[in-house]
C-alpha cells in the first residue's frame, strides 16, 4: 500500500543508531599497536537509524518487489519456479550456518555427505561421469566449463582451438564466457524451425574447434532435433559439446545430456533445482563431465572413503584446473539444492519435466487460440516458448515492451522480452511446473485484455504501467546522467 | 510431490486442449534413443518431515566447535532483523531487477548498497556484488588491463601475502586470457611486502599492482608508499580489502596521493554467516573514470514518466546480455541476496557499531596472542602491528596440534604449512568480538596441553 | 539500548518544545516520595551477541529427548512455510484488526480460520480463539450457562476422564460464577465415562454435558448415546476434541440426532510447535442460536462502502469494550498468531494430509503399544480401542522407570499417579507420525532395561 | 500493490494439495481397530491447494496489513512499539520449540531458568513480592487477580466483599473481569483533571468492597496524583487494590505499582515487555502481588534450589488460586519478554519510561501548537494523551472516526478512537519510545493536512480512506446480515 520509500540515509540522524547490536566501545590504549598513519581520518557516511527505523525501511522496500513469493512470474529461460521453505529452513540450521569454510573434515562430515551425495545425484540426473559444485552460477559454471575444454585440447598438445561456436541465439554469457576463456567466438544461424543449421555448422568446424556450446532444448524453446547429428559434427571436428544447463528443468527424468553426446555442463541449480534467485542471486552453477574431461574438474571435490567424507586435495587433482572460489563455492545454496532434489526423488524428478512441458505447450495453444503468433507454431513447446507481437508493433504501434509493462498492471510479472534477440518483439514464456492451470488461465485472459486495449486505446498500453510503485522509467536518462550513489544533495 | 498443483482433471483438460492423448506425447520430438525411462540411482522421495530429520542430524554432525579461525571468512555477530527481512520472499524469491517497475525495492536496496560500499571503501561507484572476494580480485586484474591503457603487458605484480586462494583463483581465472601474475616475495621478519623486490621492478611495464590491506597474515601494509609507487610507474593499484577493517583503517580512496583506482573485497564479514564458506559476496569499487570498464551490474537513480524518482539497471551496455563476446565479464546472476543482508547489516552497525566491532575484534585477538605466546613452544611469527588475526609459530607440527585441539571442540585456526613452508610449523589465528575471555582462556588451556602432549609423545 | 532512537539534539529539541528543562521534569506530577532511583535489581543490559549466546546455551539444556508425551500436546511435523509466513512482520508485529480498511490481511485471515474450524468441528460458526484449550473448555462451560434459559442450576457434568488439567482450568475460572461441575467417573476396565453414573442423574437439573473425545486416555467414548442422553434432559452438550483427530472421527457437529451444542479444543496439534506449553490456542465452534452467547472475536464478511467485499470485526456487542460488565466474557487479545500458523497448516494439510496425519499417528501408536506390551511388566490398562495415546500399566513404580528412560534420552510419558492413583503405576504414552521405527525400538529397548534394573534394585 | 486477494477456497481444486508435507498414506487396516459408528463419514471441507498457493495467497494477504514492521502504530493503550527480532529469534531456537510441557525437570533448565530470572526481574520492576507467570493475557492476567482479591477476602472469612470500584474510564476489561469474578462492579466518577474523584471513592467503599481497579497513568493518559490517598481510602475501607498494568509502560524505571500501595498487578508483557501483538495475541499477562497475596498466586511457578531449577508443585501451595491454562500460559511469548528485558536491562527499564513520556508530551504539544484539542490540556501527558475532536464533529461535522480512516490514507495507523468513553470524539494517542521524532512531526502534519482537508473539502475525509485494500467497511451490514465462514456460493 506504500509506494514510496525514502532512502536510507534520510532517515539518518548523527549519534542515532542500533546501539544494541554493537559490542561495548574498546579502549583507544587496545588499538594503540595500530599506527596512526594507516588509521581512517574520518568515520565513514554510513546511515545512522535505529533499529526499527532499518526493519520498516527494509521491509517496505521488499513489498515494493514482484517475486515468486506473490506473483506469476513467467521470465523465460529463468525457471522462476517455487523456492520450497523447507530447503532455507534447513540450510540454515545453527550448525551449517557456523561452520567455517577451513574447519576440520571432523567437524564437517554432516555437511560433506550432502556435497557427495549432492555431486552423485547430479551425475546421475545429467548422465555424467563426474561433477563439481563450486561454480557460483550458471555463467561461472560456462567458465570452468569452456576452461576444462580448454585444458583438455591442451593437455593433448592441441594448442590451436580457440574457437567455439555459439548458435545465434545464445545467452549473452555463452559468447561473454568463450571470451573470459581467451576463446573467439563464431556465431551459427539456426534453421526457420529453430534447429541448429546443420550446412553453417559443418562448415564452422575445423582444427580450430575448441567446442560448441548449446543448451537443448535452445533458447528459442524447442528441442534440438539434431543433436545427434551436431555432436558427430563437433566431435568428429576434434571438438567438444558444453550444455547450457539453463534448460534442464525442461527435460529433467526424460532425456540425459551426457546421452546426447555432451561432454560437458553446467546446471543452474537456482533454475531446475529452485534454489532461490534473491533478487538477482546467489545460484549456483555446478558443472558435470564426461570421461574425457574427468581430470580437468575444478576443485574443492567432496569424497567418500569408507564411512568418512573428506575434501579431495589439489595435490591429488594435478590437472585440475584449479579452484574458482575462495572456498566451497556456494555451499548454502548446493545444500538448498540437496535438499530439494532429496524432497522430488526420483518420482518428482522426472515429473518436473513433464509438467514444465505441460504447463508451456497449454498455455502456448491457449496463447495461440487467443490470436497471438509463436515464434515456431509448428514445434513443441519446451518448458517456454517464444510468442512474437512483430504484428502488433507494426499495426498498432503496440510492442513488446508495452505488453510487458502493461502486463504488470494485471498483476502479473512480465516474461522475458527482446531475447532471444533473433525473434523481433518476443516474449520468452516459462511458466514452470508449479503453477497451477488457473493462473495460466488468467495469464491468457490479462494477455487477451491487453491485446484489446492495444487495439481500442493504445494509450493505456504504451504509457503502463500504472498501478506500480513508478511509472515508466527513463533508462536513458539513467545512464547518461549517473546517478549510482546517494548523496546528501541528491534529488528525492 | 514436485511441488506441482495439477489434478487429474487439470491434466485431462489440459492434454485436450494441447491436442495430445498422454504427456509423454509432449515430447516426441525428443529421438526416441535418448529417452530414458527413469533415474534408478536417485534415491525415493522424502517428505519435508523426513527431510527436516535428516538435514537436523547431519547438522548435529557438523557442531560443538569454537572456532579461532579467520584467514578470509570472519566469525561476527549478526543482528537477527538481517536474516528475518533478508529471507522474506519478496527478497528471497525475486529475480533480478529486468523490470525496474516491478523491483524497485531490490533496485533501491541496491542503491543503497553501492552508496554504503563506495562510502566505506572511499571510491567513487560500486557494482552491485561479485561472486566472491577470490572472484572480485580476478575481475579486478581484467578490468585494470582494460582501463590501463598506457600498459601492454598485462601484466599484475601480486604479494605472496594476498591470500593464497585469492591468488590461485586470480590465476585460474585469467590465465586464459594472458594475464601474468607474478608474486613479490614477503619479508620473512615483517610478514610484509618486500619493498626491494618491488624496486627491482622500477622500469618495467606493470598494469596493475594488487595491494591486501591486512595482509593474509593479518599484517598491515604500507599502503601509501605503494600506491605511490604504483601510480609513478604508470600502474593501477588494485586494493583488496576487508570491509571490517575499513572501519579502522585508511580507505583505499585515500591511499596514497591519488587513492586506488579499483577496490575489491569479501563482504563476508558484514553479516553474512560462515555458512561453509558460501554463499558470500565481492564488492568492487572504482573511480568514476573507470565505470564503463567495471563487470556486474550497477543500479542507477533516474525519473519515470511523471518526474518521479526510481531506479533501474544502468550502464547495461557493458553487460553480457547487451555486448555479449565483448562485455567485460560474464557474470550474470551474482550474489544479490547476499547484498540485502549486507546492507542491513551496514545499516544496523553504521560506522560506530562497524567501528566497534572492529576494535573489538582486534582487542580479543591481542588478548588470545598474549595469552597464547605465554605458552613455551608458541611465539608470534611476525614482528610489528596485526588486525584481528596473527601468526604463531609453534614448537611442534601444527597439523596434530590443530587435531587435539579439534579434538576438544576448538577450532584453533589454520595450519599454514600448505602455504607457505618456509615458515614451518605456524598457525594463522583469529578472535572476534564473539570470543569471551573464557573462550581464550579455554583455548590457552588446550593449547598448553596439547603441546605439552606432543612433547610427551 | 531499550531500541530508543533519540539523538541528543533531538531531546534538547523535544525539551524545548514542551517547554521543560530536563527529562524529569515529565515526572513532576508524580509524588515525589514515591519516585525510585533505579532498578537495582535488574542486570546489566547485555547486547543481542550476549543475549544470543545466553539464549542457545540455555537451549542447549532442554534439547536430546525423544519424546512420546501427548497428554493434551502432540509433537507434529510443521511445514517450515507456515511459521516463515506467520513470523512476517505484518502478521507478528500488527494489533488487533480494530481498524479494518489497515488490517484485511490479519480479517481474511481469521475468517479463513473460522471456516475451516467450522468445517473440521461440523459446527455452523467459530470464534477468533480462545486462550488454549482449557481456558476454551472454561468459557464453554460459562456460555452453556447463559445458552441453556430452561436450567437454572449452572450445573456441569464432567467425565474424570476430561484432561484434569481442563478440569481444575473450568473449575477455577467458573466457580466465583457459582457453577457447579460434577465429576462423572469411568469404568475401571475400559478407562470410558460410566453411563450408570450418568443415569443416576436422569431427572435433575442439569446445564451442560462436558464429553471429551478421545478422552485423556485415549479411549473412545459413545459420543452419539451420551450427546442424545444429554439432549432428551435438557443439557447442552460440550465437545472437547483433538482437532487433529476429527480428520478421522465424527465430527462433534454429527454426535447424536441433533450434534453439540458447542464444541472447543486445543489448536496446538495444528501447526504449533510444543513450546514448552504454550503459547497455544483454543478454538471454539456453537450453534449458529447461540453465536451472540460466544466469548471472543468474530469476523464477518461485509461490503465496502463502493460494493466490493471485505472483512471486519462483528457482533462487537458480545464484547467488553462495548458491553463491559455485561460482556460474554473479559478475553480481549486473544491467540491470534497461533490462528494464523493454524490457518497456514490446515491449507497445506487439507482434508487429506489431516487424514494422513492422524492415521499415521495412531499406526505408529498402535506399533509402540505392541512392542511395550510383548514386555514383561507392561500391559494396556484398558480394554478397546484408542486413538494415538494409550495408557500401560507398569510392574514398577512409573516415577523411576520414566527417570531412567529420562537418563537415555527418552520422554517416556506421564506418569497418571498424582492424577489417577487409582490406577496404580501407569503411564499415558503416544508417538506421532514424526515418530520411526528406530525410535520405537529405542523406546521399547530402553524400558526393558529401566524394568529390569528397577528389579534388580 | 495488490489490492485484493481471493478467499483460500477459492483457489481449491479436488485432488490438489501439498503432498510434500503429508505422511504416506496408511492402510485402513491400521485403522482398523476404530469403530465404523465413531468414524468420520466426509472429509471435512479444507482448502486443497499446492504449497506455492499457500505460500502466496497467505504473503499477499499479510502485505494487507498495517504493522509496527511497515508503519506508524500510535494505538493508545496498546503500546506499538518495535518488537526487537532477536526476541523472536532466540525464543525459536529448535530445543525451546520442541520442549513438551510435561517434559521432565532435567531436560528443562534452560526454559525454567529463563522463567525464574523472569519472576524475579518483573518483582523488582513492579515492587511486588512475588510474581506468577501463566496468564496469557492482561485480562486473563486481571482475572487471576481479582481471582486474588476474592480468595483473600475468603481466606479471612469475609465473604460479603464482592464489589469491584473502577473509574469510569476503565478498560472494558476491568469490569467485565469483574462480572467473571462473580463481582459486582461499581462505576465511579473522575474529577476535570482526570483525577479520581476522591469524595465518590470515599462515598464507595464499604464492607462490600472487594478492591478497586486502576491503572496509573490512567486510561485517560494522565498520572493519578491522589495515588496515595486512593490507596489509603480502600485499604482503610478492607479492600485491595488491583493495578492494571497495561500503562506500565509510562512509569518503567521511575515508580512502581508496589511503592504506589498497590496489592495486585498484571502486567501486558506484550506491551511494556515488547512481545508482539500478532494480529491479535498471544499477549502474556503475568501478576504480581504484595504480601498479603502472596499464598494466592497461581501455578505453575519457577522456583530455584541450589543450583536447579524446578516446579513448584501443587500441593506446596495449597492456598492458590491454582492453575489457569493446560500448561505453562504462553511460555514462548514469556521467553521473548525475558530476552526483551535483559536487552534493556536496568539502564534501558529506566530510558523506556523516559522517552515513552518524552514522546508523548513532544506530540501532545506539537498537536496543541497545531490547533488541536488536548483533553486534559493542563495535565502532563504520561506516555499517551487524549485529543478530542469535539469541536470538529460539531462545526464541520467531521468526526474522530473520520480522521482515523483518513490517517490511513497518509500511511499513519489510527490510534484509538472512542475510548475512554467519557470523552467525547476522542483519540487516545501513544507514540511509544521507539518511534523517531522525525516519524511524530510527520504525523502532526498529516493530522493538520487532514483538519485543513477538513475545513475545505470534508468530503474527502468523510468518505475516506481512499487508498486501502477496500473503502470505508459496512459494520451494520456484517452484524445484520453474517457471513461468518466462506460457502461456495457465497458473493465475492
Ligand atoms: C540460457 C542461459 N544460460 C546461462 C545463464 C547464466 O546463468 P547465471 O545467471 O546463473 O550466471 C542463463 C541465466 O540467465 C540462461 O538463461
Ligand atoms: C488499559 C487496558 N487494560 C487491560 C487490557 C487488556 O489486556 P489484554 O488485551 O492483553 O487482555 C488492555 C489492552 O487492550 C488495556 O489497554
Amino acid at each position: 500500500m506504500a509506494l514510496t520509500e525514502r532512502v536510507i540515509y534520510e532517515y539518518s540522524a548523527p549519534g542515532r543508531g542500533a546501539a544494541d547490536q554493537w559490542p561495548a566501545p574498546t579502549g583507544e590504549a587496545e588499538l594503540s599497536d595500530l599506527p596512526a598513519a594507516l588509521r581512517r581520518a574520518e568515520a565513514p557516511q554510513l546511515p545512522e537509524v535505529s533499529e526499527l527505523d532499518v526493519v520498516r525501511h527494509f521491509t517496505r522496500l521488499s513489498q515494493l518487489n514482484f517475486s515468486i513469493d506473490t506473483h506469476f512470474y513467467p521470465l523465460g529461460s529463468c525457471t522462476m519456479k517455487y523456492n520450497p521453505k523447507a530447503c532455507n529452513q534447513y540450510a540454515m540450521l545453527p550448525e551449517f550456518l557456523a561452520r567455517h569454510p577451513l574447519a576440520p573434515e571432523s567437524h564437517g562430515q554432516g555437511f560433506l555427505a550432502c556435497m557427495y551425495e549432492l555431486q552423485e545425484m547430479l551425475k546421475e540426473v545429467t548422465g555424467m561421469q563426474g561433477v563439481a559444485l563450486s561454480p557460483m552460477a550458471g555463467a561461472h559454471g560456462e567458465f570452468a566449463g569452456v576452461a576444462m575444454i580448454r585444458a583438455y585440447h591442451r593437455a593433448r598438445g592441441d594448442d590451436a582451438r580457440n574457437e567455439i561456436i555459439v548458435p545465434e541465439a545464445a545467452h549473452g554469457t555463452n559468447p561473454a564466457t568463450a571470451t573470459m576463456c581467451g576463446c573467439v567466438v563464431r556465431e551459427i544461424p539456426v534453421d526457420t524451425q529453430g534447429d541448429v543449421d546443420l550446412d553453417a555448422l559443418r562448415a564452422a568446424v575445423g582444427p580450430q574447434t575448441a567446442g560448441i556450446m548449446l543448451t537443448n532444448p535452445s533458447t528459442l524453446g524447442v528441442f534440438e532435433r539434431h543433436i545427434e547429428a551436431v555432436a558427430r559434427i563437433v566431435h568428429d571436428a576434434g571438438g567438444l559439446l558444453y550444455y547450457d544447463g539453463a534448460n534442464l528443468n525442461a527435460i529433467l527424468g526424460k532425456v540425459r545430456p551426457g546421452d546426447m553426446g555432451f561432454d560437458v555442463i553446467h546446471m543452474n541449480l537456482h533454475k531446475t533445482f529452485s534454489t532461490p534467485h534473491g533478487g538477482g542471486g546467489p545460484g549456483a552453477g555446478a558443472v558435470g563431465v564426461g570421461e574425457r574431461l574427468l581430470p580437468f574438474l575444478p576443485v574443492p571435490l567432496a569424497a567418500k572413503e569408507g564411512e568418512r567424507y573428506r575434501w579431495v586435495s589439489e595435490a591429488e587433482r594435478p590437472q585440475s584446473i584449479g579452484r574458482l572460489s575462495a572456498f566451497m563455492g556456494n555451499a548454502g545454496v548446493l545444500l538448498r539444492a540437496y535438499i530439494y532434489m532429496r524432497l522430488l526423488g526420483r518420482e518428482g524428478m522426472q515429473k518436473v519435466g513433464e509438467f514444465a512441458t505441460l504447463n508451456a505447450n497449454y498455455l502456448l495453444q491457449r496463447l495461440k487460440d487467443a490470436g497471438f503468433d509463436a515464434a515456431y507454431p509448428r514445434r513443441r513447446a519446451s518448458h517456454e516458448f517464444i510468442v512474437t507481437l512483430r504484428r502488433q508493433a507494426r499495426e498498432l504501434n503496440v510492442t513488446a515492451m508495452d505488453f510487458a509493462k502493461r502486463l504488470l498492471d494485471y498483476g502479473f510479472h512480465a516474461p522475458t522480452t527482446y531475447f532471444p534477440l533473433l525473434v523481433p518483439e518476443c516474449l520468452l514464456i516459462e511458466p514452470t511446473e508449479t503453477e497451477t492451470r488457473e493462473v495460466l488461465d488468467a495469464f491468457v485472459a490479462a494477455l487477451s485484455q491487453i491485446q484489446k486495449e492495444a487495439e481500442q486505446e493504445p494509450g493505456r498500453v504504451t504509457s503502463a504501467p500504472h498501478t506500480m510503485p513508478v511509472r515508466r522509467l527513463d533508462d536513458v536518462r539513467a545512464a547518461r546522467q549517473l546517478d549510482l550513489t546517494w548523496k546528501p544533495t541528491a534529488p528525492s | 510431490m514436485a511441488f506441482i498443483p495439477h489434478t487429474r482433471a487439470d491434466v485431462e483438460a489440459m492434454l485436450r486442449t494441447i491436442g495430445v492423448a498422454r504427456l509423454e506425447d509432449l515430447f516426441d520430438e525428443i529421438p526416441a534413443g535418448l529417452k530414458i525411462k527413469g533415474l534408478d540411482r536417485i534415491p525415493e522421495a522424502l517428505n519435508e518431515m523426513q527431510v527436516g530429520r535428516l538435514m537436523s542430524e547431519r547438522a548435529r554432525c557438523d557442531g560443538g566447535l569454537t572456532s579461532f579461525l579467520g584467514a578470509g571468512a570472519y566469525e561476527h555477530h549478526i543482528p537477527s532483523a538481517v536474516w528475518a527481512i533478508t529471507t522474506r520472499g519478496e527478497f528471497y524469491s525475486a529475480y533480478t531487477p529486468y523490470q525496474a517497475e516491478a523491483s524497485q525495492g531490490t533496485l533501491q536496496m541496491i542503491y543503497e548498497f553501492q552508496t554504503m560500499i563506495a562510502r566505506l571503501t572511499g571510491m567513487d561507484v560500486s557494482n552491485a556484488s561479485m561472486y566472491d572476494g577470490a572472484s572480485a580480485t580476478a575481475e579486478a586484474a581484467l578490468m585494470a588491463v582494460r582501463a590501463n591503457r598506457r600498459s601492454r603487458a598485462a601484466r599484475i605484480l601480486v604479494p605472496s601475502t594476498l591470500h593464497p586462494h585469492y591468488r590461485r583463483v586470480a590465476l585460474n581465472t585469467t590465465h586464459n586470457q594472458g594475464l601474468r601474475f607474478e608474486e613479490i616475495p614477503y619479508v620473512r621478519e615483517s610478514g610484509t611486502l618486500d619493498p626491494a623486490a618491488l624496486e627491482s621492478l622500477a622500469g618495467e611495464d606493470v598494469t596493475a599492482l594488487v595491494i591486501q590491506q591486512p595482509n593474509f597474515f593479518g599484517r598491515l601494509e604500507d599502503v601509501d608508499a605503494l600506491t605511490d609507487w604504483a601510480h609513478a610507474r604508470g600502474a593501477l593499484v588494485i586494493a583488496v580489502v576487508n570491509p571490517m577493517s575499513l572501519a579502522l583503517f585508511k580507505p583505499p580512496g585515500r591511499w596514497g596521493t591519488k587513492g586506488v583506482d579499483i577496490a575489491v573485497g569479501e563482504g563476508q564479514p558484514l553479516g553474512v554467516p560462515l555458512s561453509g564458506g558460501g554463499p558470500y559476496f565481492g564488492f568492487m569499487t572504482a573511480r568514476m573514470e573507470h565505470v564503463r570498464q567495471m563487470p556486474g551490474r550497477i543500479v542507477g537513480r533516474t525519473l519515470d514518466s511523471a518526474g518521479k524518482g526510481g531506479f533501474t539497471l544502468t550502464l547495461q551496455a557493458r553487460e553480457q546480455h547487451i555486448r555479449r563476446a565483448k562485455a567485460t565479464s560474464n557474470i550474470c546472476t551474482n550474489q544479490g541476496l547476499l547484498m540485502t543482508a549486507a546492507t542491513i547489516y551496514l545499516s544496523l552497525m553504521g560506522a560506530e557499531g562497524l567501528k566497534r566491532t572492529a576494535a573489538a575484534s582486534h582487542a580479543r585477538t591481542r588478548e588470545l596472542v598474549a595469552l597464547l605466546t605465554r605458552i613455551p613452544g608458541v611465539r608470534a611469527a611476525f614482528q610489528g602491528p596485526f588486525f584481528h588475526e596473527c601468526v604463531l609459530q609453534l614448537s611442534r607440527p601444527a597439523a596434530g596440534v590443530l587435531r587435539s585441539l579439534a579434538a576438544r571442540g576448538i577450532a584453533g585456526g589454520l595450519d599454514l604449512a600448505p602455504y607457505y613452508p618456509e615458515l614451518g610449523s605456524a598457525i594463522l589465528t583469529c578472535a572476534t568480538e564473539t570470543k569471551t575471555t573464557a573462550d581464550l582462556e579455554r583455548y590457552a588451556l588446550a593449547l598448553g596441553d596439547a603441546l605439552n602432549a606432543a612433547q610427551a609423545a
